[in-house]
């Protein structure tokens, strides 16, 4: 285990980036998601395909894109398409992971990151749904990245914004959204999170160091799912942080 | 082949295929027409108070800013706009141009949520934000291109984006699948930067496409504006380069440096500096004010607010390009 | 009146030729309406829009395109895209004509190209709708070119491949085919047709050189409406024989 | 938004988009495997009896002849086929492979109606016809492509191309206007063919894309033909030309003149001596079986084909071709 001091963001991204399965499809967001991709390209990912949603597919980040639609994220591409053609690609089947964010989550991962209050006279407006709904509708597995904090992790999102399980077990086919998709997993400040395959509620999986239950449990708006053996997440090896700090983020723009 | 559900959000451009048919008969010249204009022309010939307006590609990336600051300099109002956007539709909100927004992003991206936004929003400036998904506000875009009704997605389905939407949920009647109808979207006018175009509006772009295809068909007026004009000989040497034709096009405005302080790709980065400056201004009404009068209301035009830069900091944007290796 | 000798096609690509009108985009199809176009583009239309279904459009016709996907239908084009923008660019109201072939039209200038006889059992399969039904559904104006025989100009055709005015006045509409479009003028072996605006049934309006109205009726399987004034089809002129024969066609593939 | 109309004819490719979306999830490596194969290889691995199979672009322009001639070669059976075609669907009429056909066009373009169709069909041995327009059996690939149920279209209405076809008419929720809704196809192969390719599947297509952009991404099976394979240096230096990117692709061939006797823009013209030939001797069921003795059974591959004609033939169509001036 490294001794190293580390951010939170610097674990968050190292706890995500563990996530990326080699040889897969990954739909990327601007910040933290991309940050993550490249750390995994770097260690367990090497042949990870990012796809940026404007059209960059299949790029070799060797800088750290700033927008999603930036050159960097058709750096020696395979292919620079354009938005129909990304979404429909996740619509046809072809993406496998997408990484999402919000300003709330509730147990079944739904994601809001549109008003908070009531939609017409929100006490806050946020940015809108962007391309969250459409990767969250369409790729098979969804990561969620997140501040824990009891505000965030509500019982009941304003409005979802983004389909997480929407109201349990059954409800995205349901609604008639593709057959197998679905929320993985919740990359907190605090944890690890997974769904339980029954309920498909929140779960805990594993706790950051330092971290107790009770400390989640604290921050979070509802009741988690808790497993028989809660693991730990380990902290940034001394490789992953000077790749961050060295290669992937020399500006220190986000760690 | 019921209606299962419909969004309660209002279809704030409703449209007709048969007059945009008709429109697109009368109004767009199959002639090879000279359309070189500035930006002032552009912007006071084909944008109008209370019009249906969009931009392309976003914000910080082959975004058509030079005529974005022309929106605003002429203090068009009432705009009814759709889509995503960074700098240049929170420029639009700043100067309180914006009346109805078909929503999908608006932001500040790496630096968080747009203080114009939140202001224009919660303070009942912008009277109504219709919700939609980034892949679905193109598609309405690709239907109108398409010259059909509507296009169906799996996008959108049993959330709350559908509910302030104007879409319609459906069965397919071939294999029984739920699905969400998109309308149309015809924008009145549309704004698009290009990385060149000849004089009569045939364009060509390098890089990602974005939605330029998309949008380029499915608007009434077409603004290009583009970071150099090319004899017409370039363009038929590649014809399978030109992503939008002459006959879309209304007017041809040359701007170098147009989507500055965004990145044009293989042209030059983007002003990290000066999207910080408006990050930061924008925070306070004040600020955002004091932005404008500097940047927009306090130059002729974009020659002129390039000088503010000066040319070693446009150099130096050019140095940091994405370069084909 | 030129004096010189011309064959039956050289005088329908001329008569189709004088169609076309300056400053309009039209769907080409192969064989005799690129002939018409090219001597068009060389004579009254010199702004003349040429688009191929397969993505060609605005080229230089230099040479005799062989195949409406043929290098030749984008040579110094103005674009070279697919099938999909062309049909499109159609559906959107921008092709004002359309060039259509057929073995049958009927009174209303619907045509058939699937088969003779009985749908599934047919006496003769024909090459099918292609292009044409998109064609005659989408652009402004038709122009079907056809041999004038009692077989072809037929009371009812077998199938309706590419609609014409359908059963008359406002069956287009009614149908849901775009308003305002539909059939102009049938370009025959014997003679000009129009439509006329009440009835929307077929309408002589000008005969070829020696041709006489007997001959027309006798070799029309309806009944033609008849004008007041019926006009006469100029002969080709010597310049237009000399385009067609030095510049257009010189291996004499059609004429 | 009830059904007014329902076409007749048979639906002869069901579809069920989550199993499409299972397939490629599970079927389509992301990583870049080298898919570099003979045709031989090609045909038998991914054309199998009775599979519906679709090609691009067609009979005379950029088409996978060497592929069309090695299916005929290794004799499979029962295919059912879209779409529109001159020489690659003629000589497998002629060989007899054809079952079932959704039909826009197959003629002799220039050279008229298909003798060959003509005895398949009218002999019975193709089972049946259903008719589409060229637009509408493109539109059913892209409604696959898009990942959704069907488009709509404003083509084929009040026609017996619909009556005979099995597409369905509803009024547009939105407008009230009459549209025809085309079912996704998502057929079992395609074969197509490009200008470059490397080894992994990354194609690059000059001139006009015909529906080769729609067929790759509807299909199950994509075997790609090209007359060059490149480093993948080349495709990542220019990604915005990548038509079809590697994991839609399952097999690359390498086949100059792999569109011979039809032409390749910027890379050779049409041999009309050959292509005449075939006009000629596919009059007579006699003459259509000599010509395939000749050029498809009595040789091994596309390179013992090609001998036929020898080098100063294909020198010949390369002087020929289109050239960007």
């Amino acid at each position: 285990m490294s001794e190293q001091p580390y951010s939170k963001n610097e674990l968050m991204i190292c706890v995500a980036a563990r996530l990326f399965e080699d040889g897969t499809t990954c739909f990327i967001g601007t910040g933290i998601p991309m940050l993550a991709a490249m750390l995994a390209a770097k260690t367990t990912a090497p042949n990870l395909v990012p796809i940026f949603e404007f059209g960059g597919m299949g790029a070799i980040l060797e800088d750290l894109p700033r927008a999603v639609g930036g050159a960097r994220t058709f750096h020696k591409g395979l292919a620079a398409s354009g938005i129909c053609d990304t979404m429909e690609t996740a619509q046809r089947g072809f993406v496998d992971y997408g990484f999402l964010g919000g300003a709330q989550i509730d147990p079944y991962g739904n994601l809001n990151s549109i008003t908070i209050g009531d939609h017409d006279h929100p006490k806050a407006r946020l940015p809108g749904s962007g391309g969250g709904n459409d990767v969250g509708s369409s790729c098979w597995q969804t990561i969620a990245i997140m501040q824990h904090q009891k505000r965030r992790f509500v019982p009941q999102v304003d409005v979802v914004t983004t389909p997480g399980y929407l109201t349990g077990p059954g409800a995205r086919e349901e609604a008639g959204l593709p057959r197998g998709t679905g929320p993985a997993y919740v990359v907190s400040t605090l944890a690890l999170m997974d769904y339980d395959p029954g309920t498909r509620r929140m779960r805990l999986k594993a706790l950051n160091p330092g971290v107790t239950v009770e400390e989640v449990v604290g921050n979070t708006g509802f009741d988690l799912v808790m497993p028989g053996e809660i693991g730990q997440n380990a902290p940034p090896s001394a490789e992953e942080l000077r790749l961050l700090r060295k290669e992937i983020d020399p500006e220190g723009l986000y760690i | 082949m019921n209606i299962l559900q419909s969004g309660r959000g209002e279809l704030i451009q409703p449209f007709d295929l048969d007059e945009f048919r008709e429109w697109n008969r009368t109004k767009k010249s199959r002639k090879l027409v000279d359309k070189l204009m500035s930006e002032q022309e552009a912007v006071s010939k084909f944008v109008h108070d209370g019009c249906y307006i969009g931009t392309e590609l976003y914000g910080t990336v082959r975004a058509p800013m030079s005529l974005a600051r022309e929106v605003v300099r002429q203090g068009v109002k009432d705009l009814r706009v759709c889509g995503q956007g960074v700098l240049e539709l929170d420029l639009w909100l700043a100067a309180g141009l914006v009346k109805k927004l078909d929503i999908t992003y608006i932001g500040l991206e790496v630096y968080g949520t747009s203080p114009s936004l939140r202001r224009a929003v919660e303070s009942g400036q912008v009277e109504s934000c219709v919700e939609w998904s980034n892949g679905a506000i193109t598609w309405r875009m690709k239907a109108a291109a398409m010259g059909v009704p509507f296009l169906p997605t799996r996008s959108m389905l049993g959330t709350g984006t559908l509910e302030y939407s104007a879409a319609k949920v459906v069965r397919d009647p071939f294999t029984g699948l739920k699905v969400a109808l998109l309308p149309a979207l015809i924008l009145d006018a549309a704004l698009i930067h290009v990385h060149r175009a000849d004089r009569y509006g045939n364009c060509q772009v390098e890089g990602i496409s974005g939605f330029a295809f998309e949008m380029a068909r499915a608007c009434k007026r077409l603004i290009i504006s583009a970071e150099e004009i090319v004899p017409t000989e370039e363009i038929r040497k590649y014809p399978d380069r030109t992503m939008i034709p002459y006959y879309l096009v209304d007017a041809v405005v040359h701007a170098p440096f147009g989507s500055h302080p965004g990145e044009m790709a293989y042209v030059y980065g983007r002003d990290e500096t000066a999207i910080k400056e408006w990050v930061r201004m924008s925070k306070t009404p004040e600020g955002a004010k004091a932005y404008l009068d500097k940047y927009v209301y306090g130059v002729e035009d974009h020659q002129e607010y390039l000088d503010l830069f000066g040319p070693a900091r446009l150099d130096q944007l050019i140095a940091e390009r994405e370069r084909r290796e």
